[in-house]
């Protein structure tokens, strides 16, 4: 079906939502160009488009957190004007940011109410708020512990409350941007099936992500971003994954990183019960033993929050431990004065951090700073025994930027000014290129879009194959099972088993994550 | 014209420069006269403020405070022709007047009343920062308050260890009260505005305090039993009016001077007893005829009584 | 020690404690929403000139009173244009609003007075009197709790009640109301605050403004309470000692009580026990004064640990950069 | 991102401009105290800058303030906020004055490393107990800067009345420094080259230490191994240990830079100065190396220009309040005011700059 014949059918009903010609530039980055697009009510429609496509800022223009350059918003026909978020919030529209709007230590009572409270005191808007929760917990699905503090939340249950926030202020129209990025398959079925039953319900939803699969399985239609504009506006149930790739990105994208069999060697990495308690006195993890052959690729799956984030960081060197690790047979030191990531470095150790913001960059250097961090002890970074050779460590950079086709190739920006993906481009070419004997990486392509995922993948498997072991720890079962050569499975600080991919599934996996012995 | 430097306390400060202030005034006021007066603005400035003085032809050249001791001795020899006065403080320069007084007489003289007008036998000190001019004050009060009775119980405390402690009447008054609570019902404040909460706290307690440098009887009249005068204003009166011809060398001003002594005025007439007032002149009289000595801090940095 | 001994220090705990507890509620408002203040001092010194004045020249206290607070919230106005409106730095406006008032309070003091900086004595209606608590006579003569109600607790000025009063109504305002939870989350979080509709400047503005009234009457207090009267620099760095305090409170009202009485009850100590012979070693007087800043940082070192501040604290609030 | 404006807008147009405004309210004020703006002007130029003299004193007060606000930028690039200037450049004083008294020293060439020494190391060791607190203890480091000023400031009053003072001396100050330990003073150093520079300023051979650490401290934090560590555990301490940074080192090393930094401040103002130590000698310069910090973006060339800056405002009031009845706390108004606008209100000039740069591209 052609979209001027869809047009001409919409016109008749008024559309949940309309933007007209909305332009909007930060400095001289021009976010969004003239875009327009329509949602019809009672849809679920998806927006894909690669990393810094202009997707948030786009709703977030809806959402009234910017104001657009020009341009015009239309709800159910009627212009409108969104000077604030609380003007949206009136307007029906509800939206759970890419990056949470959650005050961490606040409880989850305490952060729905927060903006809608009943009166000056707190009291009775939390006792009205606590009887809608459980409603809507009955409703929806949607469990959360009311007087639980946010960081205390894992990220499925941190969006649940972002979720929550926006039904409580009785949205009808709700925006979600890239909220299966930190979501278990089971947590984002999960959230499928609630996306569904809002929009049976007459509510329209807006999606952002970067999964086509999802896009494919949920939305009735979908609009593809393009450096700021909108390239076009598809039913989605005439196109196809490749299509949306392909006018995503501008040219054909694999999907699935083709890969040989794995050949494994001797045990790069031996792992003997290791055991983690952390500062509150809760045991993270108890008793891991694992092991990582040269030339395989070890996936650890498992919801986040079941000490993956832990295994990662006691390998790291940046958390202490018990228990017996070992790397090419030597034994590591896990509680003493070598305990730590230099010393994980040069024992041939890189290490891909699950939060590449607040770990693996730091934002405010600039790329080429970031491209020696951790390594900044390395002789070829040295001019002399006093100072650091800043032009090699520029040059070095510029090398390495290139190769991994980070975008812009500028090694003078600062981190911060890369999106996420080109972010995640520049600490995987920092820590592959070390030519590493074991390679830690943790959520390689969260959050990042297709062209990018497809990269990096061809990265991890071209490790692989060079002989080298990999720990891959991620929250995708599908990234998990098409770059794994085997795959371990984390719960509560354990392994709850091992499999070879070709041998499971995501449902044999899903179980397993959950904790149910298969 | 004769100049007039006053130290990094500052022209207002109701004892010590604003004496010297009083006495150029009185100068000012009495000839007609014109003089040159600067104020301190940083210990760097001491030095560059004396040789602009003497380089424009001031003279003589008044400082208060013996900060300005060390700088004067190195520039005075290079203007032979200007004379210098320096109060506070000895310099042994062929062109300098060094004006010291004897503060530990005064002191003492008001030690006395302060122990004469005790009714608890208890009086209180509240110094400034600790400093061996403070100690000074202190241990001719001390003296004299033994003097007049040999039982009384002297407290002493000190506001501070930054500049902050001579401006600082808050814990004035919290040093005061803390003393009252003791059992002290005079107390003699030698701590620049910081004195001006002892005061303060003291007329509210409903006890008597001392003040000092300047008459400060009037400050809570009835309230204050007397006031330590240092008579700062002669001096520079006096040097002001001798001019160029001021005659260099040491001047001890001290009781036989009146350069020391206590304030009687309106304010605190009712409150100074003929007995006391002929016990402390009597002790005055005997200092000055060399009968009583008072033991001076400065020479040889101890105390003999406490 | 006696019980008298000990009320007449925790008395004068009391009155050390009541500005540093003020100053420090003012610093949990601004702080806990997010805009450090370093410019307590400042605003203190500013509140005590111009409450001082005032009540000098008018000869009433409640007068001096409002024109202290309005001191007080003109700094306070200055650092919100620099840190709300104009995002500048929060740390560098502080600073500023400190030098400000200590050259402003001399410069318009010796304009008005031409007593270098000071103002004239405050007597009578000038200066809040002592209020005696009902049955304080009465009750005096009962053992213990009597002198305790008539040392301690009665014979205050009414700021110091105002301040106590403070504490309470500070956890009750910030923890159970509408205001206090989203004063709370700007300091954690603007841009959560920004989403649910709110405005993140108006509620920064308004903590902000708090602090400038509760270091208003601070300084009234110094200069109308404590004192009778305006001295340059009388604050003597009792700004940062707030500051310290609210650290060491963790930015929390009831147990920023507890620091600031600490703080108090050191100085007040120091102030009794100055000159400590020890069977001949004399302890200088200088180890005494230097007495309460050494237990702070042993506490600090020994007992309270790491203080985590407002996520957000200090940072100003960019949407677009 | 902000490319919004030229850089040469960004890093001159906009500090002008401030500075002018802030100039602008400070004739006010003091047209406000009934005197003459203008004249202010003149005389606080003339009288700082308009002779070698006035360069003699802006220079030292500049030489002061460098010091003081380099140890306040070192210790920011850690994000540690060093309120101790103060105390640790007191103990500074106090390392000078022992070295110079130790030793009847017979030429300043010899005196002066000695003098470096102790003034580092004790300004040093000033810094190192709030710093390992910090590190060891989780002690915040603001609190235990500022007690440690307050117990400096005690610790230095106890050794002058009681240890140091000469006998019978009324001042609470060091006995004068052996002539060996005297300073070559700008004008002495002119003078050997043949030129004619002030007689008498303070300004001495310190102020050549004061840039070399200028230079020091722009090398150690870019291209030294150390400073880069100093900044990435400044920006974020948990990526800094992802890398392998010691959070506990690198905190100690900044602050015994920091510390060390400000002791140096003693050597102009102790040693080239005063030749003695008396009490109160920092007065208050700890504190400007905040503001000098703030205000040079914990730059080293920005520092030095606030240093500049501030030695200007220093010099020139302080001849304003000497020569007219102009009170000495104008001068503090104005410095409040230049960090306030320069500093803190610096968008309020920006962003209609900005919109003046904007409208003129669209044009
Ligand atoms: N607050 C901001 N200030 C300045 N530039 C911004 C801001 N937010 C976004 N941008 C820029 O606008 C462009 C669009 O960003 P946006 O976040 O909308 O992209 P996106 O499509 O959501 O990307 P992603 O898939 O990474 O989430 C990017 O180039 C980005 O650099
Ligand atoms: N407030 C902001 N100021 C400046 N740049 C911003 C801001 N917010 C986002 N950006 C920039 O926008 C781009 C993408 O922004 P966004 O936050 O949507 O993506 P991200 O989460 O960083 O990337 P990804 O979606 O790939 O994970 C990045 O270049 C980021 O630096
Ligand atoms: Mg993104
Ligand atoms: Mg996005």
């Amino acid at each position: 079906m052609g979209a001027r014949q869809q047009t001409e059918r919409q016109a008749t009903a008024a559309p949940a939502i309309e933007l007209r010609a909305i332009s909007k530039a930060f400095g001289p980055v021009q976010a969004n160009k003239d875009i327009s697009i329509r949602v019809e009510r009672g849809t679920i429609h998806g927006i894909v488009g690669e990393n810094g496509a202009g997707k948030s800022t786009l709703m977030s223009i809806l959402y009234g957190f910017y104001r657009a350059d020009a341009g015009e918003i239309l709800i159910g026909g009627r212009p409108v004007q969104i000077p604030d978020s609380q003007a949206a919030i009136r307007a029906g529209i509800g939206m759970v940011f890419q990056h949470f709007k959650l005050v961490q230590n606040f409880t989850v009572l305490e952060n729905v109410i927060l903006g809608v409270e009943e009166g000056a005191l707190l009291r009775p808007s939390l006792n009205k708020a606590r009887r809608v929760l459980g409603d809507l917990a009955r409703e929806y699905e949607l469990d959360v512990d009311p007087d639980a503090a946010i960081e205390d939340l894992s990220v499925g249950h941190q969006q649940r409350v972002e979720i929550l926030k926006a039904l409580y202020r009785q949205a009808d129209i709700l925006i979600l941007d890239e909220p299966t990025g930190v979501l278990t398959p089971d947590e984002a079925d999960h959230l499928f099936r609630i996306l569904a039953s809002l929009r049976d319900q007459g509510k329209t939803i807006i999606l952002i992500t970067h999964k086509l699969r999802e896009i494919m399985e949920i939305t009735d239609a979908v609009s593809v971003m393009r450096r700021g504009e909108m390239v076009a506006t598809l039913k989605t149930a005439s196109t196809s994954p490749e299509e949306l790739a392909e006018r995503m990105v501008g040219r054909k994208v694999l999907l699935h990183v083709p890969k040989g069999p794995a050949n494994p060697g001797r045990n790069v990495l031996e792992v003997e019960n290791l055991r983690v308690v952390d500062a509150a006195g809760i045991e993270r993890l108890r008793g891991i033993g694992l092991t990582v052959r040269a030339g395989e690729i070890l996936g650890v799956a498992g919801v986040a929050g079941n000490g993956q984030s832990e295994l990662l960081k006691v390998l790291g060197g940046f958390q202490r431990a018990t228990g017996r690790v070992r790397v090419n047979g030597d034994d590591i030191d896990l509680t003493g004065r070598r305990s730590d990531g230099q010393t994980r470095r040069a024992r041939g150790i890189a290490h891909v951090p699950e939060d590449r913001q607040a770990l693996g960059l730091i934002m405010d250097f600039t790329a080429w700073e970031n491209c020696a961090f951790g390594y900044h002890n390395a002789p070829e970074y040295q001019k002399n025994a006093l100072f650091m050779d800043n032009a090699a460590m520029q040059a070095d950079a510029q090398a390495k930027m290139e190769r991994f086709d980070v975008r812009p190739p500028t090694a003078t920006l600062a981190a911060k000014s890369f999106s996420g993906g080109n972010q995640q481009k520049i600490v995987l070419a920092r820590e592959i290129e070390r030519n590493p004997d074991l390679l830690l990486v943790g959520q390689p392509t969260r959050g990042v879009d297709i062209g990018a995922i497809e990269f990096i993948h061809k990265r991890l498997v071209a490790l692989r194959d060079a002989g080298k072991a990999v720990l891959m720890v991620s929250v995708e079962l599908e990234e998990i099972l098409s770059l794994s050569d085997r795959i371990v499975v984390m719960f509560d600080g354990r392994i709850m088993g091992e499999r070879l991919p070709d041998q499971t599934n995501e449902r044999e996996l899903g179980l397993l994550m959950a904790g149910v012995a298969a | 014209d004769p100049a007039l430097i006053f130290d990094l306390g500052g022209k207002f400060d109701k004892s010590f420069n604003e004496a010297a202030f009083n006495g150029a005034q009185r100068w000012k006021a009495e000839t007609g006269g014109s003089y040159k007066e600067l104020e301190m603005q940083s210990e760097a400035q001491r030095e560059q403020a004396l040789r602009r003085l003497a380089e424009t032809g001031a003279n003589p050249i008044v400082m208060t405070g013996f900060a300005f001791g060390d700088v004067l001795n190195t520039i005075a020899p290079d203007y032979p022709d200007t004379k210098f006065a320096i109060i506070d403080a000895v310099v042994d320069q062929p062109n300098v007047r060094s004006v010291v007084f004897h503060e530990e007489q005064g002191s003492y003289l008001v030690g006395m009343m302060a122990a004469m007008a005790s009714k608890t036998g208890t009086v209180g000190f509240v110094g400034g920062m600790d400093i061996p001019l403070i100690r000074k004050f202190a241990c001719g009060y001390v003296q004299g308050a033994k003097a007049a009775n040999p039982e009384v119980k002297v407290i002493q405390n000190m506001t501070g260890t930054t500049p902050a402690a001579w401006a600082d009447p808050v814990k004035g008054g919290e040093l005061a009260k803390a003393q009252i609570a003791q059992g002290a019902d005079v107390i003699y404040a030698a701590a620049g505005s910081t004195g001006l909460g002892v005061l303060q706290a003291a007329t509210d307690e409903g006890i008597l305090s001392i003040g000092v440098d300047s008459n400060q009887n009037h400050l809570h009249p009835g309230k204050v039993l007397t006031s330590m005068i240092k008579r700062v204003d002669i001096s520079v009166y006096e040097a002001f009016t001798a001019g160029a011809a001021l005659e260099t060398g040491m001047i001890a001003m001290d009781l036989a001077k009146d350069g020391v002594g206590y304030a009687l005025d309106e304010h605190n007439a009712a409150l100074v007893t003929p007995e006391m007032k002929a016990a402390v002149d009597a002790a005055a009289a005997r200092i000055v005829a060399g009968e009583v000595t008072v033991h001076d801090y400065m020479t040889d940095n101890t105390c003999p009584v406490n | 020690m006696d019980l008298m001994t000990a009320l007449q220090i925790l008395d004068s705990t009391v009155r050390l404690g009541t500005p540093l507890l003020l100053a420090c509620l003012a610093g949990l408002y601004s702080e806990r929403a997010g805009i450090f203040d370093i410019g307590l001092e400042g605003k203190m010194l500013m509140a005590a000139f111009f409450s001082g004045a005032v009540a000098f020249v008018t000869g009433s206290v409640w007068l001096g009173l409002i024109a202290g607070i309005a001191g007080a919230m003109s700094l306070a106005v200055v650092h919100g244009l620099a840190s709300i409106t104009f995002r500048g730095n929060q740390l560098i406006s502080g600073v500023a609003i400190n030098f400000l008032a200590s050259g402003l309070t001399v410069l318009i003091g010796q304009k008005w007075f031409a007593l270098g900086g000071r103002t004239p004595a405050l007597s009578g209606e000038g200066r809040f009197q002592p209020i005696v608590l009902p049955f304080a006579d009465s009750l005096r003569d009962v053992p213990v709790i009597g002198p305790v109600y008539y040392e301690l607790i009665s014979g205050h000025t009414a700021l110091v009640y105002v301040a106590f009063a403070a504490v309470p109504i500070s956890w009750w305002l910030l923890f159970r109301t509408r205001f206090g939870l989203r004063l709370r989350a700007v300091g954690e979080n603007p841009a959560a605050v920004d989403t649910a509709g709110i405005s993140v400047t108006r509620l920064r503005y308004a903590a902000v403004a708090i602090a400038g009234l509760l270091t208003g009457i601070a300084g009234a207090y110094l200069a109308t309470g404590l004192s009778a009267g305006f001295v340059k620099e009388m604050t003597a760095g009792r700004g940062f000692i707030a500051l310290a305090a609210l650290i060491f409170a963790k930015w929390r009202p009831v147990p920023a009580l507890g620091a600031t009485m600490l703080f108090g009850l050191l100085e007040a100590v120091a102030n009794r026990y100055q000159n400590i012979d020890l069977g001949g070693v004399v302890i200088p007087v200088q180890a005494m004064q230097a007495l309460p800043y050494v237990l702070t940082v042993i506490i600090l070192a020994g007992f309270v640990g790491k203080a985590i501040p407002p996520r957000a604290g200090g940072e100003p609030y960019v949407k677009e950069r | 991102m902000s490319e919004r404006i030229p850089k040469w807008a960004d890093v001159v147009l906009v500090p002008v401009i401030s500075l002018a405004l802030a100039f602008v309210i400070s004739g006010l004020v003091i047209l406000a105290i009934g005197e003459n703006p203008w004249e202010a002007l003149k005389l606080m130029v003339n009288g700082a800058l308009g002779s070698s003299y006035g360069w003699g004193f802006t220079l030292y007060y500049a030489t002061n303030f460098i010091f003081t606000g380099l140890a306040v930028a070192v210790a920011f690039h850690a994000s540690l906020f060093n309120i101790g200037g103060e105390g640790q450049a007191t103990l500074g004083g106090l390392g000078v004055a022992l070295v110079c008294l130790a030793l009847p020293w017979p030429h300043w060439g010899l005196a002066l490393p000695a003098a470096v020494l102790g003034a580092a190391a004790f300004g040093a060791l000033w810094a190192a107990v709030p710093a390992w607190l910090q590190a060891r203890r989780g002690s915040h480091i603001v609190i235990t800067t500022i007690m440690f000023n307050f117990i400096g400031a005690s610790v230095l009053n106890y050794v002058l009345v009681n240890v140091l003072r000469p006998v019978g001396s009324m001042d609470p100050a060091t006995a004068r420094f052996p002539p060996g330990a005297s300073l070559p003073t700008l004008h002495d150093m002119a003078a050997a080259l043949g030129i004619a520079w002030g007689r008498n300023t303070p300004a001495n051979i310190t102020f050549f230490i004061a840039l070399a650490c200028c230079v020091l401290v722009w090398a150690i934090i870019w291209h030294t191994r150390l400073g880069y560590q100093i900044r990435a555990f400044g920006k974020s301490e948990g990526a800094a240990r992802y890398a392998g940074i010691n959070p506990v080192r690198i905190t100690m090393y900044a602050m015994l830079i920091s510390g060390a930094l400000a002791g140096l401040m003693a050597i102009n103002n102790v040693m080239g100065e005063a030749e003695r130590l008396v009490l109160n000698s920092v007065e208050g310069a700890g504190f400007i190396g905040i503001a000098v910090a703030l205000m040079g973006r914990s730059h080293p060339v920005g520092v030095l220009l606030a240093a500049l800056l501030f030695g200007f405002l220093y010099q020139g009031g302080a001849e304003l309040a000497l020569w007219t009845t102009i009170p000495r706390e104008l001068i503090t108004v104005i410095q409040a005011l230049v960090i306030l606008f320069t500093g803190a209100l610096d968008n309020m000039v920006r962003m209609p700059v900005e919109r003046l740069f904007r409208g003129r591209g669209a044009a």
